[in-house]
């Protein structure tokens, strides 16, 4: 077995995950998207934020930065980027309008 | 050996690229050439920082993949100057 | 042994020479496009063999770039091109 | 272990891994983008079949699972086992939506790399034999004979009840 954590490491991406997802459900954001789930590109707190916040929480952790209150902070940035600006970085794509060049 | 399997394998890609007598299965032999342009990277790096450079060359490469093959749609034939 | 003479570097620049014949032989413009995505593939392997990473990572972000304006140059071309005969089997001006 | 037996051993993981999930995330059912229509309709020019069409479409249009099963092998063993996952789950669903798609398959296929290796390490494979076994696998679907693995794929994809309406 080659995991290379130590058991504070996996306390902290637990919790990440949890405040990530008590703040998505204080922003108001849906749980689940509308379906069919895998053609819908609507955000909610299963996808995409959780990964959000587990990746921004492995950046941050690898970076060298360590402990629970980061693994907190990140969860909460995390639902707050997934809530006010996913939307304007990666935006829904728009169909091309038919004649136009 | 790792690398040297990897190093046979984009080359037949390379090489079934150039012969291939289709556009779209170019585009395929293309796809899977740079599947191993990032695996040969990450093989020959071994730290954080080459794994980052693998994937932004990879989606780099799809997201012109994409626009070549849009293309491909919209100019079905080309029309060339003699 | 021949299997010694594969590394990085040997792959990355037969990749490149493949991709530079395919751009001079292959007559079509969207086949050219595709020949020199290759290309800059090879080209980021060669970068990386040299331990340029920073560079590296710089070619990997600037490379669809040009190959989009590449691909608008051409579909404007064949508008252009297309318009044009028209005009000339409806209307046989120039 | 043996170093050739492991690099298969790792392909097989790889190719059931990848084409499964992304075939229940619906890829040969439609073209996401219009170059995948384009590409899956030259493949059935070809004398494939037009689901598997889309499916090898879709795969060259979006990084799909098997970016993010050759992504996740490649974090797993460059920076270690589950942060490595995480970053190239979240970097790939980036990926994926700067290509307009919605995402599910790629994080899905990265975090599922990242299982499997973790459980592949008990018999004694390290992560370096899974970069080469994924690069295996997907040169069975793209890269050496295209009808017959379309046909193939397509069916796969009427047995999991994905197969494609569009004639």
């Amino acid at each position: 077995m080659i995991i290379h954590v130590n058991i504070v490491t996996v306390l902290s991406y637990i919790l990440a995950v949890l405040s990530a997802i008590i703040v998505g459900f204080i922003v108001k954001l849906p749980l689940l998207p509308e379906r069919p789930i895998r053609y819908s590109f609507t955000i909610s707190i299963i996808f995409p934020t959780t990964v959000i916040a587990l990746g921004l929480s492995a950046m941050v952790f690898e970076l060298g930065w360590g402990g629970i209150m980061v693994g907190v902070i990140t969860g909460i940035l995390s639902a707050l980027i997934s809530k006010y600006l996913l939307e304007k970085i990666l935006p829904e794509p728009t169909e091309p309008v038919e004649g136009e060049s | 050996m790792l690398i040297e399997i990897t190093g046979i394998i984009i080359v037949l890609m390379a090489l079934r690229a150039l012969i291939a007598r289709d556009r779209s299965e170019r585009m395929l032999y293309l796809n899977a050439l740079s599947f191993g342009m990032s695996a040969l990277i990450a093989l020959y790096i071994q730290s954080p920082f080459g794994a980052i450079i693998a994937i932004t060359s990879f989606v780099t490469s799809t997201i012109s993949s994409n626009a070549i093959a849009y293309s491909m749609g919209r100019t079905p034939e080309e029309i060339l100057i003699k | 042994m021949a299997i010694d003479f594969i590394n990085i570097s040997t792959v990355s620049a037969a990749v490149s020479l493949i991709g530079a014949a395919g751009i001079i032989l292959l007559p079509k413009p969207i086949d050219k496009v595709i020949m020199f995505g290759m290309l800059q593939g090879g080209f980021i392997g060669m970068i990386v063999a040299g331990k340029y990473l920073d560079v590296a990572m710089v070619a990997a972000l600037f490379d669809p770039i040009s190959t989009v304006i590449l691909l608008i140059a051409i579909v404007k071309i064949n508008d252009v091109r297309k318009e044009k005969s028209k005009a000339q089997e409806e209307l046989d001006i120039a | 272990m043996n170093e050739i037996i492991g690099i298969i051993i790792a392909a097989v993981l790889s190719w059931a891994n990848f084409v499964l999930i992304d075939t229940w995330m619906g890829l040969p059912e439609k073209p996401g983008v219009k170059g995948a229509d384009v590409i899956g309709r030259g493949v059935k020019k070809r004398g494939g079949d037009l689901s598997g069409g889309f499916f090898q479409g879709n795969i060259v249009c979006s990084p799909d699972a098997s970016a993010g099963t050759i992504l996740g092998a490649i974090s797993c063993y460059t920076i270690g086992i589950p942060a490595g996952g995480f970053i190239a789950a979240l970097l790939v669903f980036i990926g994926n939506r700067l290509c307009a798609d919605p995402g599910y398959a790629g994080t899905s296929g990265a975090l599922s790399i990242m299982v499997i290796i973790a459980l592949a390490s008990f018999i004694g494979i390290p992560p370096e034999q899974f970069i080469v076994g994924m690069l295996l696998a997907i040169v069975t679907i793209q890269g050496i004979d295209h009808p017959r693995a379309s046909r193939l794929l397509g069916k796969i994809a009427k047995r999991m009840g994905r197969y494609t309406e569009l004639t």
